[in-house]
Order: structure tokens, then C-alpha cells, then sequence
């Protein structure tokens, strides 16, 4: 288990990629997963950091990676605002080029892409977002 | 965020290379705005340094392309396998035409 | 002589490789005709692999050019910097437009 | 030196190459100053067996390299017709595309690619074309 803090920056999404890319290589992920678990990071840090803390950067990112048997599991931590998923309508797919609308397929493609990811939120306690990856074979 | 254009007869290409993510798609944005505000519709974008996409670069690139057409096309060359399979997911492959190479995306305009 | 054509919106590319010298200098002409005989005048003639070109092939070459233009144009990409050499020095480096890669090539047209 | 004979065939022109190519390196002659022997001895090679013995093939080519301090001398023997090459005209060169009349330019690409070019001709010894090339420096 290894534990990373990153300001909560837009231009450290690359950094929070490195290091999460390093474990899931480490995990034994094919370059498919591997790829998928960056782009569910990826998303995940960025609404922390342009929704969550709305790009005031009062506070940090705490970013764990845990080696599981079958693959890897990621915890990403924030003291934002309390967060409810729930309250997010699903993306339109698979609609035409004039019907798409911007936006809104973060939390979608997250889902694709992990096998697990399971919001929890307290008052108190912050936003803890666990995602899992589990190796295809 | 480095990014080259090449103005062809019929086409434009742009280039980038490395991640296109949150912190950089409007920068992309920027360079894409500034051909199709010349009435340059067709352009090709070569991804073959690029090796990472998340939605808010897609959502920059189908937002070019939605100005392109039906007057051009904005056309992906070179998709790393990742990308493209995380494109499909979503459903959003079937909006680019995806090339192998630049001399097929180039002679298709 | 292996000869691969590939067919683009706008030109055909047409590759060879190794020698063009008296013994197969028909051929390449064949495989042109059979390019202008379709009424497709934009050719790109990729000489990448191409490492030696006698009087014989460039006959071809300038014979393919005449039935080309004004209609289209036969244009070369990669040309070896002896071959390059030997075709300025007879004066006819002035009846082909040299380009360094093919991607610039199908781009001209 | 060293020479080697081959029969009169259009097809042969690539081994002729082969042999006068791993000469003229032998005789540390530059890749540009290679391909203009190659180029020269091609032509040469290929007047000889189109027009001397008007592919008709009943004999052969005998070409000898010789090194010399300050390059390459290459004899090519054929015991076709006589030829006089004075008897040939000048092709018009630098004229417009349209002008261009095909052909008559092999003699004329070897007295540019070579430093020396003699044609030696009597009836009963046949034909004898001797050319140099120097190094550059
Ligand atoms: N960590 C978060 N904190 C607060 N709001 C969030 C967070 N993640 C997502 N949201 C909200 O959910 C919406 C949908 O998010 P998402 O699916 O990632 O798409 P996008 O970020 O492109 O809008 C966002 O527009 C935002 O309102
Ligand atoms: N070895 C040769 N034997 C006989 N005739 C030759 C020979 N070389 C050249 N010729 C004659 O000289 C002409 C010019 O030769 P050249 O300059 O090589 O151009 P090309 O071979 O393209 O006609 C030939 O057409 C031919 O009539």
C-alpha cells in the first residue's frame, strides 16, 4: 500500500498519473487496464479539482494504491464538499454528433472503465472514491 | 502544450503529443479554433505521440468536429489502442474517421 | 518488379523498389499506363526504396509526366541523392516536383 | 584488377552493377562518386547489349577494374560492330518538357559521370570503352 498527496492542481493530474500508473504496472494490469485505470484516476482527480474544491485549491488530494490478489485497488481522498453521484443523470450514449451535449461522462466512463467504484461522503470526514481493477485473467 | 499545423492543399494537419487532459484541452481547443476561423473544415489530427485522451480533450475534438462538418471532417490518425478503446465505450468512435496512417488520412480530402 | 499502387481521393501513389534499368523499364511504364489509362493524372511516384535509376527509367518517368500534365501532375517523393544528382546534371530535375515525404506529396493535390 | 565476362542479356545489368559497385568501394570513391560509375557503366553496358549487338546475344561482356592511386578505371570490351560515337549527335539538354525527344542521353550521362571516357573501336579487335573516375579529394 502506498499513499501520495498532490495539491490540487490541474497540472498535477500528470503527476498523480505517474504514480498511479507505476502501481498498476507494478499490480501486473495489461496495457489496456493499465490505460483504463488512468483515464478512471484521471477523470476522478479532475472533478475533485474542477468541481469538488471548484478550482480554489484551498486544500490536497490524497491518492492510495493497494495491491489486491486479482489487481488493484485505488482510494482517491478529498475534504470538499460532501459529493452525492447519486444526483448525477447518466450521460446520453450512443446518441448522433448533433444530439451530443458537452459534458458529463467523467463518472461514466470511471464505471466503464473500473470494475468497482463506490462513492462515500461524510460532513465530517470528506469524499472517499475506491475504485478497483481486477486483471482479466 | 506543443502543437504543430502543416497546411496541406485540402487538409490541415495538427499535431500534438504527450497527454491531453484537463489542463491542457483548452489549450488544444485554442490551436483547432484558430483553423476553422480560417474556413479550413478538413482537418487531420495526428495522435501518434499522443498517448492519453481524457473526456475533456474528446470533448474538445467533437466539438471541432461539429464545427467541421458537413462542410469537412475532422479525421484521427494513429489512435493508440487504449484511446480507442476507451472512445468505443462511450460510444464515441463512430463520430471520427480513424486512420492508420497520414498519407490515407491526407489523400482522403 | 514489384509494383504497388494505391489508390487516394485525389492521386494514386505508385511504389517500387531496388533498380529501374533497361531490363525492366517496361514494366514500371506498364503499371503508369495503367494509371493514365483510367484518366488519373495526379501520381505519386514513392522512390523510398528505389536505389538506382538508368536513362531507360527515367524515360518512363518523363513520357508518364507528358500525359499527366496539364491536367495532373506526376510528382516524386524520397528520390536518393545520387539518383537526385545524375537528374539535375541532364537538366531534367526541372520536370518533376521532388517531395520529401509522401504525406507533403498526397497533400499537393 | 580484376575482371569478369557476362553474357549479353538485359538482365545481367544488375550483377554488372554488383561487380563494379564492390570495385569502385574498393577504390574509396564517395557514395555519390559510386552511384555515378554505376549510373555510367549501366549505360554503357546497356547501349552495348541494345545496340552493339542489338540484343541479339551471341557473345559477351568482358568489364575489368583496374585501381588506380587516385580512383577507379573501368574497361568495358565488346566484340559487336565497330562503333563510332562521334558519329552520334549532342542530346539537346535544359530544353522544356515539351520539347524533349526520348532517348540519346545514355552517352552523354557518361562523359558527366566519369572524369574520362575513350572509346576504342577497330574491326577486328572490336570495341573497347575505357573510363575513369577520381576521388574527390
Ligand atoms: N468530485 C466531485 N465533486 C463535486 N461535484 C462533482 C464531482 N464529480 C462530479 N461532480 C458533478 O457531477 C457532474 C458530472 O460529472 P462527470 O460525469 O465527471 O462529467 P463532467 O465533469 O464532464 O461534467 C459534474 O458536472 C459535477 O456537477
Ligand atoms: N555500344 C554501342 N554500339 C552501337 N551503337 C551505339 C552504342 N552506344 C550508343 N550507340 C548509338 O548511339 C545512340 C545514342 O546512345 P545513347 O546516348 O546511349 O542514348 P540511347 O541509348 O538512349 O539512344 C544510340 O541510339 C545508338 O544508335
Amino acid at each position: 500500500m502506498s499513499t501520495q498527496r498532490f495539491s490540487c492542481s490541474l497540472h498535477n493530474l500528470e503527476k498523480i498519473s505517474d504514480f498511479i500508473t507505476a502501481c498498476a504496472n507494478n499490480a501486473g494490469l495489461s496495457d489496456v487496464e493499465v490505460y483504463a485505470v488512468q483515464l478512471a484516476v484521471d477523470e476522478a482527480a479532475t472533478n475533485i479539482i474542477e468541481h469538488g474544491y471548484g478550482q480554489e485549491c484551498p486544500s490536497r488530494i490524497d491518492v492510495t494504491c493497494e495491491y489486491l490478489n486479482d489487481g488493484l485497488k485505488i482510494v482517491i481522498y478529498d475534504d470538499a464538499e460532501p459529493f452525492d453521484p447519486s444526483l448525477v443523470p447518466e450521460p446520453a450514449i450512443n446518441v448522433s454528433l448533433d444530439e451530443i451535449k458537452p459534458r458529463g461522462l467523467g463518472i461514466f466512463l470511471m464505471r466503464k472503465m473500473m470494475d468497482e467504484v463506490v462513492y462515500e461522503t461524510s460532513p465530517d470526514k470528506g469524499n472517499t472514491l475506491t475504485m478497483i481493477k481486477h486483471h482479466k485473467s | 502544450m506543443d502543437i504543430q499545423k502543416t497546411e496541406f492543399k485540402r487538409c490541415t494537419v495538427v499535431k500534438t503529443s504527450g497527454r491531453i487532459d484537463g489542463s491542457n484541452a483548452h489549450e488544444l481547443a485554442a490551436a483547432l479554433k484558430a483553423v476553422t476561423a480560417k474556413n479550413m473544415y478538413n482537418i487531420v489530427f495526428d495522435m501518434t505521440e499522443v498517448n492519453f485522451v481524457a473526456s475533456a480533450g474528446w470533448w474538445v475534438l467533437i466539438d471541432t468536429q461539429k464545427t467541421c462538418k458537413p462542410s469537412g471532417e475532422l479525421v484521427l490518425v494513429k489512435v493508440d489502442k487504449g484511446i480507442r478503446e476507451s472512445l468505443n465505450l462511450v460510444g464515441m468512435g463512430s463520430y471520427f474517421c480513424i486512420f492508420e496512417d497520414m498519407t490515407s488520412a491526407v489523400g482522403s480530402f
